[in-house]
């Protein structure tokens, strides 16, 4: 499913140069559900552009789905991006839009049928627990709930892959466990799973195969 | 999916508010000016015409020439290359014109003891021969006539007929190039705009790996509604101000230029225009795409 | 301070980019369009002045008067209202007349026995006189002096002008404020834009409590900038394009319009045009910030 | 230096009210240090916007730095806010500027002495740990640091009143605990600090006065 070989990240700002990923090596299998640990700055985040092609890496091979992921053309990569949902550390969504209309927008981007939209987008929210705050926008939403608005909108496309960039970032812990909860059920359901965070009661509250980052080295493969 | 795409074209033009109806009075603006550009240089092209029409050259003989001489005499000026027509003016009929001319002073006329005016011909001119090497040619050959005594005018009509029209097309090429520029540049800001207000949706179309269609053809369609809004306001504009103007302007036409009747737009120039508009509010949408592409 | 409110504004219009280039170009378009038109019109006006010197009434006079006659008959003349000047036009000096305008056919001329031209009066207008009103009122007095044969011209000529001036002024305000509107338009469709990629700064301000002025204006600064830059480009294009076509118009317009030389812009317009941008490019970003506001 | 009098907040999202605020009551004294906790959702972003007025209350009075808050007049807010330094949630930095720019840009914005902005902008920084990151631009910054480069923009203008909202919401643990370190230094100093958070490890870490929010109700004052 995801494979990575070596693989480097150094960012240039100015002439300082930031090497955000070194020497990565590691490989997810189809169905796991792995949890990517490591503390701000740490690199999660570059990681996962990597894998939706966000970024290029400075070296190494990346193999995501079966794609040679930094080889892949304009066209290819917009099709590599359909089967892999995002959950942005910035829940990214959009500001002139309703929430269900946020998650409903990218239903109908990528062609869903149309009759399947609502009946979709309110599964997704009921599963989130914002069913009530369909038609609110995004500035009358607690933070909290934006990034819940986030996961709606990534798991109502049924992925083959979900990548979740801090979820649970801006919840408290009760609502943590929920949306931990959410994404053992998207997991169970077949839904290979790669979930970044810095709380490292999460990463092993899911009791799967947890990745250490530190200071972007793989320092621990456990579980 | 059309209906999405064409529902999120809409929905954009409607966001950018004030903004895109400011766009669209601009393109507007453009392409009414581009429009009545086009109108006032169709009628003065028509003008020219007229003009061509009028000069004469005039070919004075030296001596009246008989009914038989007179025909075959037409008749080889006719065969001249840049002859449209040839009339012959008997001496009497140059002093009834003269009369005429001299209205209040016929007098004078009338109390000669001979006709001193000499016969003559006047030769109109067609397309070839109203310009000025046809002209010069024509003259020569006029002159080299033997039964010519002097041969008058013509020339610098043809001269400035030539030196206006060349004037015309460099205007004309001028003032179009400018206004379409405008009205590109137009478009393009006002898409641009637009582009930023959706930014945020493009980047997340991105993200989510929206096919390549879907992210532009509503900037596309916006553009190309935003051309033909304006292009059919600009029309509105034009017979408008042809249906008030027009009556007024008329005379003064007729004064300066020589016209009876201005033209309006034909039908296909209407349908181009408001061709044009579309294309250009497409192209400009295209453009802004183009842009902010990664 | 100052000094790191222009660099704000400057900053506005280099990260606005293409968009700002397009926009100073657009308001140059608008403001050259405003300032050509504002070209044509004193050209024009200076040709209706010239026509108006070239009206003249004659005045066709029963005998040909005494030279005591004649000084005090011109006087009267003289002093009635509208005249600008009276010349005394003599039998004989008639006759050089007509002989030249004969010209090739003068020889009729000198063939008559006699003179049958009359001696008349030239009158030429003043301001009031080039009036339809003005003109009736003097042709009616001309025509009731004992001395008078007959009186002709002028009243066709001087209701042609007032026609023309009439519609001149329509055409005048009507581009004028289509031009004036597009300038607008333009400008704060651009600071519009300013402000879209502004906003996160507005904001910024805003919460932090900025004074006023400090939010107020980097955005009038850019507006004005962005204004005087489009003048001062729009100036420049129009002495090119005055020095390019002048020459080659002169001549058209001297057979149309009458006019024996162009007038570029004086001075004071030219700085008005720069004012005026200066101007509009404020008001733009003024109403721009305001329709943003909390 | 804070005064709420049952203070009431609700929104209108077409039909639906929603209450964030309910009856709220409570009094902060100058240079106190005080917790906000509670739950996503619970109301604490609410409570903070209303005290540098970026909302009216449905109802109440409120008192700030000895203004009337909800009467002010537009000038007298600019003037307000001018007293009050505010982390934001969401970071709000300028992606236009780099980091040292977005801390310069409100001290020049506030009329600060050219001289002093360089020194102010460096201490900022160097306090929250990015002076190496001066250059970067926000988009070249993990999460962490781009909250962190907010904290440093609050704290370079030297404000009166601090408003700190989860400024530690996308940070591990072991950097929270410096930010705290932060917040309490920034208090030694003379500040009054409101400091938002959800987790309630946090808010005992302060050992301080603590306020609870529960659904938009104050539930507990203790400390
Ligand atoms: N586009 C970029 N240009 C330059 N540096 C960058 C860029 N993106 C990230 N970095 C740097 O790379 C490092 C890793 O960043 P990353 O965002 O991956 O961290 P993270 O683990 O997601 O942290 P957080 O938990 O705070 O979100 C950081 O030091 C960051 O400043
Ligand atoms: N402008 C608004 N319009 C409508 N509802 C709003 C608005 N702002 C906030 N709310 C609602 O009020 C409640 C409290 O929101 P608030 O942002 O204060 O929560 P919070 O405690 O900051 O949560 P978090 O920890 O997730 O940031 C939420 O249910 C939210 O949806
Ligand atoms: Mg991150
Ligand atoms: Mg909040």
């Amino acid at each position: 499913m995801i494979e990575l070989h070596r693989v480097w990240k150094v960012f240039s700002v100015g002439p300082v140069k930031v090497p955000a990923l070194s020497d990565i090596s590691f490989r997810v299998a189809k169905g796991e559900c792995v949890t990517l640990h490591g503390a701000s700055g740490a690199g999660k985040t570059t990681l996962l552009r990597l894998l939706y092609r966000e970024e290029l890496p400075t070296e190494g091979d990346i193999e995501v789905l079966g794609c040679d992921v930094p080889a892949l053309r304009v066209r290819e990569v917009a099709a590599l991006r359909r089967s892999i949902g995002v959950v942005f550390q910035d829940a990214k969504l959009l500001p002139g839009r309703t929430v269900y209309e946020n998650v409903a927008f990218v239903l109908r981007v990528l062609g869903t049928p149309r009759r399947e939209i609502t009946p979709r987008v309110f599964d997704a929210l009921r599963r989130v627990g914002l069913s009530a705050r369909a038609q609110a926008y995004p500035a009358q939403l607690s933070q909290g709930e934006a990034q819940r608005a986030a996961l709606a909108r990534a798991i109502a496309r049924k992925p083959l892959l979900l990548l979740a960039d801090e979820p649970t970032g801006s919840l408290d812990e009760s609502m943590a466990g929920e949306v931990i909860d959410i994404i053992k059920d998207i997991w169970a359901r077949g839904t290979t799973v790669l979930f970044a965070t810095h709380q490292a009661r999460l990463a092993a509250a899911l009791h799967q195969r947890t990745l250490h980052l530190l200071s972007g080295r793989l320092v621990k493969d456990e579980g | 999916m059309l209906g999405f795409l064409i529902g999120e074209a809409l929905r954009d033009l409607h966001r950018a508010g004030r903004v895109a109806v400011a766009a669209i009075l601009l393109t507007t603006l453009s392409l009414a000016a581009l429009g009545g550009f086009w109108l006032v240089s169709t009628n003065v092209g028509q003008a020219a015409e007229q003009w061509r029409d009028r000069v004469r050259i005039t070919v004075f003989l030296k001596q009246e020439p008989s009914a038989a001489e007179t025909d075959e005499l037409v008749d080889r000026v006719q065969a001249m290359p840049g002859v449209a027509a040839v009339r012959y003016v008997s001496k009497s009929e140059a002093l009834g014109t003269l009369k005429e001319v001299l209205g209040k002073d016929a007098s004078v006329a009338e109390q000669l003891p001979t006709n001193p005016l000499p016969a003559s011909l006047e030769v109109m001119l067609n397309e070839a021969g109203a310009t000025p090497e046809g002209a010069r040619g024509l003259i020569t050959r006029l002159s080299e006539l033997p039964e010519t005594d002097e041969v008058s005018g013509g020339m610098d009509w043809v001269d400035r007929l030539a030196r206006g029209r060349r004037l015309l097309d460099v205007i004309g090429l001028g003032i179009g190039a400018v206004l379409a520029v405008a009205a590109i540049l137009t478009v393009t800001t006002a898409t641009t705009l637009v582009l930023h207000l959706r930014r945020q949706e493009l980047e997340i179309m991105r993200l989510v790996g929206a096919p390549e269609l879907v992210v532009r053809l509503p900037l596309l369609l916006q553009g190309m509604l935003q051309g033909l809004l304006g292009a059919v306001m600009a029309i509105w504009l034009l017979i408008a101000v042809y249906a008030l103007a027009g009556p007024h302007l008329e005379p003064l036409v007729n004064q300066t230029l020589g016209l009876e009747r201005l033209t309006f737009l034909k039908p296909h120039t209407v349908v181009g225009l408001m061709l044009a508009g579309t294309m250009l509010g497409g192209f400009g949408g295209w453009l802004a795409r183009g842009r902010t592409a990664p």
